[in-house]
């Protein structure tokens, strides 16, 4: 699915977080049950303010502050979203995820599943994620490889204030449990129109942010930044590159993808995890199996190194930058 | 005179004694390839009807896997509890008219019901209902960390959760002393400002009044609470298990003397409540509505392999078209050949 | 590196679940800092008896019953190889491993790298895992490609009894974590011949099973089985298939599989987990990066459903089988 | 007569105020972008110190990452402190000759180590160690599973663990009274069966005497005991917090009234131990030894890029060659680009 920047006569500038707060706002104006819990969300409006007001707005009822426990938290959301709330978790940073992990790969993702219907999960867990801030150990991870290989969960990793505000506005809705991982490096990068009472977008389908014809650049999250600026040095030089956004990881939108491959015989996947066992696997397994004979090269990874994104000292060296897109994309032409 | 109390200790040993014929035949029914493996209630069958007994339609009831006499007075049918240990998802799938409408399923991973009870118990608090979720456990579940995370969050949010550890003295082959050097079970309500309670797992009576309580206190806003009922595995742990490899058959035996169904027949006949005529009737019938059960179960039709993608999501993802497509051609294919 | 059936004068017949209960019993006798630690593993000799005898042998200051808690579990045998003992936990069933990840991955798996050096965390953590033995819900998992993304950890799955004994041999020496799983259908499946006293096997190298030109099948721990199977169906219709066991799934030894699929030209990829997001995923992509112009079909995956493992009554339907195997060599081989 | 009570005591004032200094120039060197977010120990000078005192060479230490008092004492130089809160790895390389030899490194995920405190002593007991494990916390810690689970196989493992939480009413912006409706967080040792202290964490004297008696029992066998220090967070919760959104700058002042080292101060001032002469000297000294470990630290050659690799596995595996060439051609580039 193409979606070029749109710009309305309702769009409002806002930066990413704004665009997240701005959805929590609207769903929970818009829903009763919808609810937010979390760490430090209530009157601190979260560590960067992604649920700033909203306590004031709703109430301590509606927004609420856990103790410290993020398996605790993922449990009472479960448990929530079992009975016809909305739960929308937050979880401070990604790298505090795991504990978190066993509810939802084996409760959240399966409840419908495992009553064939009777019950259903609507949760929402949000969670910032990714480097580029100078953070601390453990407040940088990319670990979306993990969430998107559960069956019966959602992955979506927005990529601007507008997809961050539809694709959250859709999250919540969604009658499906969904991990929504945010770019916490573009969380106040800049101001973007966003249609602020415009509608959900849809939660399985890739977004095509540039068209191009010489070769095709997919990410996700964050590194649709570097994407979209090692496509520009690219274009200086007269290359046209195709980029796709994908933004959902889980239901994946194969067929995007291989059309544009199928189309321009190359492609570069850039994502900041570690590229072993990373979603850049997947998508150029697909691709190589569904575009084997329009390839005319072989398809590349940018990736982060697969080591732990090291503290923040050595990170410049560990995410892909524009030069690392930009070579592999000409590796690929030159083949 | 016969009172409404009385009515219903002799709707509890109907249950319990049902509920233990059951149990016998489902067993059975593992031995011989009919059924997977199984978790067995004997020697639970108090605990589970006490808290069956107690619990009201509005309340949530939030089980662990030997709950099978909770989940039958919630409105479960036997066959469909057989079902699910037959390895077939639509056991869960509890009648919609029924008191289990709302209830989660048999929770397999341990403890990590109780943090979802406790997201149940909020829910209910927020939309202001008069109801109040029991959730239940083993003694083995106390040491994992959301038994504590669940207690703790019920205690700071006042939340309406009963939590009931059944403390049958064994967590497959660790004896409930190598779990904690806690005092009593009960004690753990401390660590979340709850109070705690102990009672004794094998007696009807006592467990009625000791849930009745707590969970009034619940709907009526006033907090958790912990209950901890004393009982005893007289079971292997499940099908899968051989306890005589780590236990001693003295242990076992002096358990047998305090079990809960002889012990409430007995004490039921003392209060001329009950009777061998009564007794040999009720069995009469046990062994009727568990044959029955089994029949029904037995032929069940059998699910289609499409249905482990086509309740995955509330809506089949387009990515998920060919995999189903392939499903539905097995489904043809069994139908067919 | 090819290893085919190992036929020695001190070879003893074993089945897979008798292989790592000798690796074990060993290991312990060999080297004091080695301790057994989980959920009734002592008296009771774990629920599949894989640590049967080596209370009554080694004392329960070595094997030790934990309370139940994987989290625990896993924080202990941290804690226990920051300080030089070897610890090897049993997770009962991989379904309730979720519970430690974060201590797997935030900690085992960084502990060495955090300090420089300074501190290692020579653990392995031992799961039953996969389905097929019709046993209860979350007892049937099969998500080693969680724990292949997590860089600093190895992922070790063998397929036999001989290359449980020499893999487990090797992960216990190894100072870095591992992961290792044990396919649990296979544990009584037939009693092969085993070096009781052989070398440990290295962990970083597949172990090609079976040598053929017309194209290669890919597989790991229990579906190595249907693979072979599928391997003889063809061999019976003159189609020779070479089979290789990947084993280590993190570090993996792309060479031997490069090397492979360029000289056949076909590939074919099976696991039992879900496909997307898999490791077959990793695989097929590599394959068709660094093999792309000896290719001459798509490289194919067999894989579970994007579902979870289905409760037992489902079972047949989720696994892959050698009929599904033969096919994908068969549509490979026609394309 | 000045005993050797005094001198620790004396050695621990010390210590807190250079602490104190060397905390107020970190927040400073953050401030000016030449350190990353950083979590100062404000507040908290005299717990890190009674640590640090009461802990032996052979004892262990488990960190979380307000603890940058009892590092020094371990053995740390606060040039390596830095150098960590730098966001240098490097900084976990303790020196091989400190006391700090086989401590745990800072611990970034909240709780997750205590069970590997809990880890470290049972391989101290399984090897008759004459040793303790101190781990510290936060009172938010208490609320996740791990601190129970920790606690609890402790108590049933008989463990010589020390946990010591540095209760400083905040966990960020929740304050102690949302993280658990227990009357004292000391109290949740019952959980676990082992005893549950409660000591001013402003004053040096009592919890020196608390851990003295804590570890002492757990070296001689007697098993695990929880502290309960009572403090108050009188920074930011770190540089990249604002706590003026959610606390009351006249509780923040309360505070400070009853605060750690100006209370030490005078105490031994009182007692003839301490003078105004003494505290000025001792203020210049400490301004030269943070002014030479900043120098240090500002002055430490950067990490190779490969650094990030090799230390990940014993030995490089062949699969990460490649990946290790591409970072070497970085350095290079770093080194003559
Ligand atoms: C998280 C988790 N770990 C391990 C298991 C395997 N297991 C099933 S039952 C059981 C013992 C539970 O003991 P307890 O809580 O006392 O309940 P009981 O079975 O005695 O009623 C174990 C270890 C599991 N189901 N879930
Ligand atoms: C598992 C985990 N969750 C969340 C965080 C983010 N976080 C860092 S410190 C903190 C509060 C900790 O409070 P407390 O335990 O009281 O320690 P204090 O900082 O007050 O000393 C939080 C939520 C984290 N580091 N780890
Ligand atoms: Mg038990
Ligand atoms: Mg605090």
């Amino acid at each position: 699915m193409a979606e070029l920047q749109t710009h309305s006569a309702h769009a409002v500038p806002m930066n990413l977080l704004e665009a997240v707060n701005r959805a929590l706002a609207r769903a929970m104006a818009e829903d009763d049950s919808v609810v937010l819990l979390g760490e430090d969300i209530g009157t601190n409006g979260g560590v960067f303010r992604a649920t700033e007001g909203l306590k004031q707005q709703f109430g301590f009822r509606r927004v609420m502050d856990t103790p410290l426990a993020e398996n605790l938290i993922a449990g009472l959301a479960v448990g929530m979203a079992s009975q016809g709330l909305k739960p929308v978790a937050e979880i401070q940073f990604m790298g505090f995820i795991y504990a978190a992990l066993e509810q939802i790969l084996s409760h959240a993702a399966r409840l419908r599943n495992r009553t064939r219907g009777r019950l259903s999960c609507p949760l929402v867990i949000r969670a910032p994620y990714g480097g580029g801030i100078h953070a601390p150990e453990h407040h940088s991870e990319s670990t979306e490889a993990l969430f998107a290989h559960i069956p019966g969960l959602r992955v979506v990793m927005p990529s601007s204030p507008a997809r961050a505000h539809g694709l959250l506005l859709a999250a919540i809705q969604c009658p499906d449990p969904v991990i929504f991982l945010e770019p916490k490096r573009l969380y106040r990068l800049k101001r973007l129109p966003v249609v602020a009472d415009g509608d959900p977008l849809p939660l399985d389908t890739c977004f095509t942010l540039r068209t191009g014809d010489d070769l095709t650049l997919i990410s996700w999250g964050a590194a649709i930044h570097e994407t979209l600026g090692a496509a520009d040095q690219l274009a200086a030089e007269g290359i046209n590159a195709e980029v796709i956004d994908v933004a959902c990881l889980n239901p994946l939108d194969r067929d995007t993808l291989v059309a544009s491959v199928s189309r321009t015989g190359r492609a570069v996947i850039v994502h900041e995890a570690p590229g072993h066992g990373g979603m850049g696997a997947e998508i150029a397994a697909t691709l190589a199996n569904q575009a084997l004979l329009h390839l005319r090269a072989p398809v590349e990874r940018v990736t982060g190194y697969d080591c732990p994104m090291p503290y923040f000292q050595l990170e410049p060296h560990y995410l892909p930058d524009e030069e690392r897109i930009v070579a592999a994309a000409k590796r690929t032409l030159a083949y | 005179m016969r009172t409404d109390h009385d009515d219903r200790r002799v709707a509890g040993y109907k249950t319990m004694a049902l509920i233990r014929h059951f149990d016998k035949k489902a067993v059975n029914l593992q031995r011989t390839g009919r059924l997977g493996t199984y978790a067995s209630c004997l020697g639970a069958e108090a605990i589970g009807t006490a808290a069956g007994l107690a619990l009201t339609r509005d309340d949530y009831f939030v089980p662990y896997y030997r709950d099978h006499a909770t989940l039958y007075l919630r409105g479960v049918p036997l066959h469909q509890i057989l079902q699910y240990w037959g390895g077939d998802e639509r056991g869960n799938a509890f009648p919609a008219d029924s008191a289990a409408r709302r209830d989660l399923p048999y929770c397999v991973p341990i403890a990590t019901q109780l943090t979802q009870a406790a997201g149940i118990a909020s829910a209910a608090k927020l939309r202001h209902e008069h109801a109040a979720v029991l959730a239940t456990c083993g003694d083995g579940a106390t040491s994992r960390g959301d038994f504590y995370e669940a207690l703790n969050v019920a205690g700071v949010w006042q939340l309406p959760l009963v939590v009931l550890i059944n403390n049958n003295q064994w967590a497959i082959s660790v004896p409930r002393g190598l779990q904690t050097a806690c005092a009593s079970l009960a004690d753990k309500a401390m660590a979340a400002g709850i109070p705690g309670v102990q009672v004794d797992g094998n007696d009807l009576d006592a467990l009625i009044e000791v849930l009745d309580h707590a969970l009034e206190r619940a709907r009526a806003g006033k907090g958790a609470t912990l209950i901890e009922a004393i009982s005893y595995r007289l079971s292997d742990h499940t099908t899968a298990d051989d306890a005589s490899r780590y236990r001693k058959a003295s242990d076992l035996h002096r358990a047998w003397q305090n079990e809960p169904v002889r012990r409430l027949r007995d004490t039921l006949a003392e209060a001329g409540l009950w009777d061998a005529q009564r007794e040999t009737d009720w069995q009469q019938q046990c062994e009727r509505t568990v044959e029955e059960a089994i029949d029904t179960y037995l032929n069940l039709p059998p699910a289609p392999a499409t249905d482990m993608l086509d309740y995955l999501y509330a809506e089949l993802p387009a990515a998920l078209r060919d995999q189903r497509s392939a499903l539905a051609a097995v489904d043809q294919e069994v139908r067919h050949g």
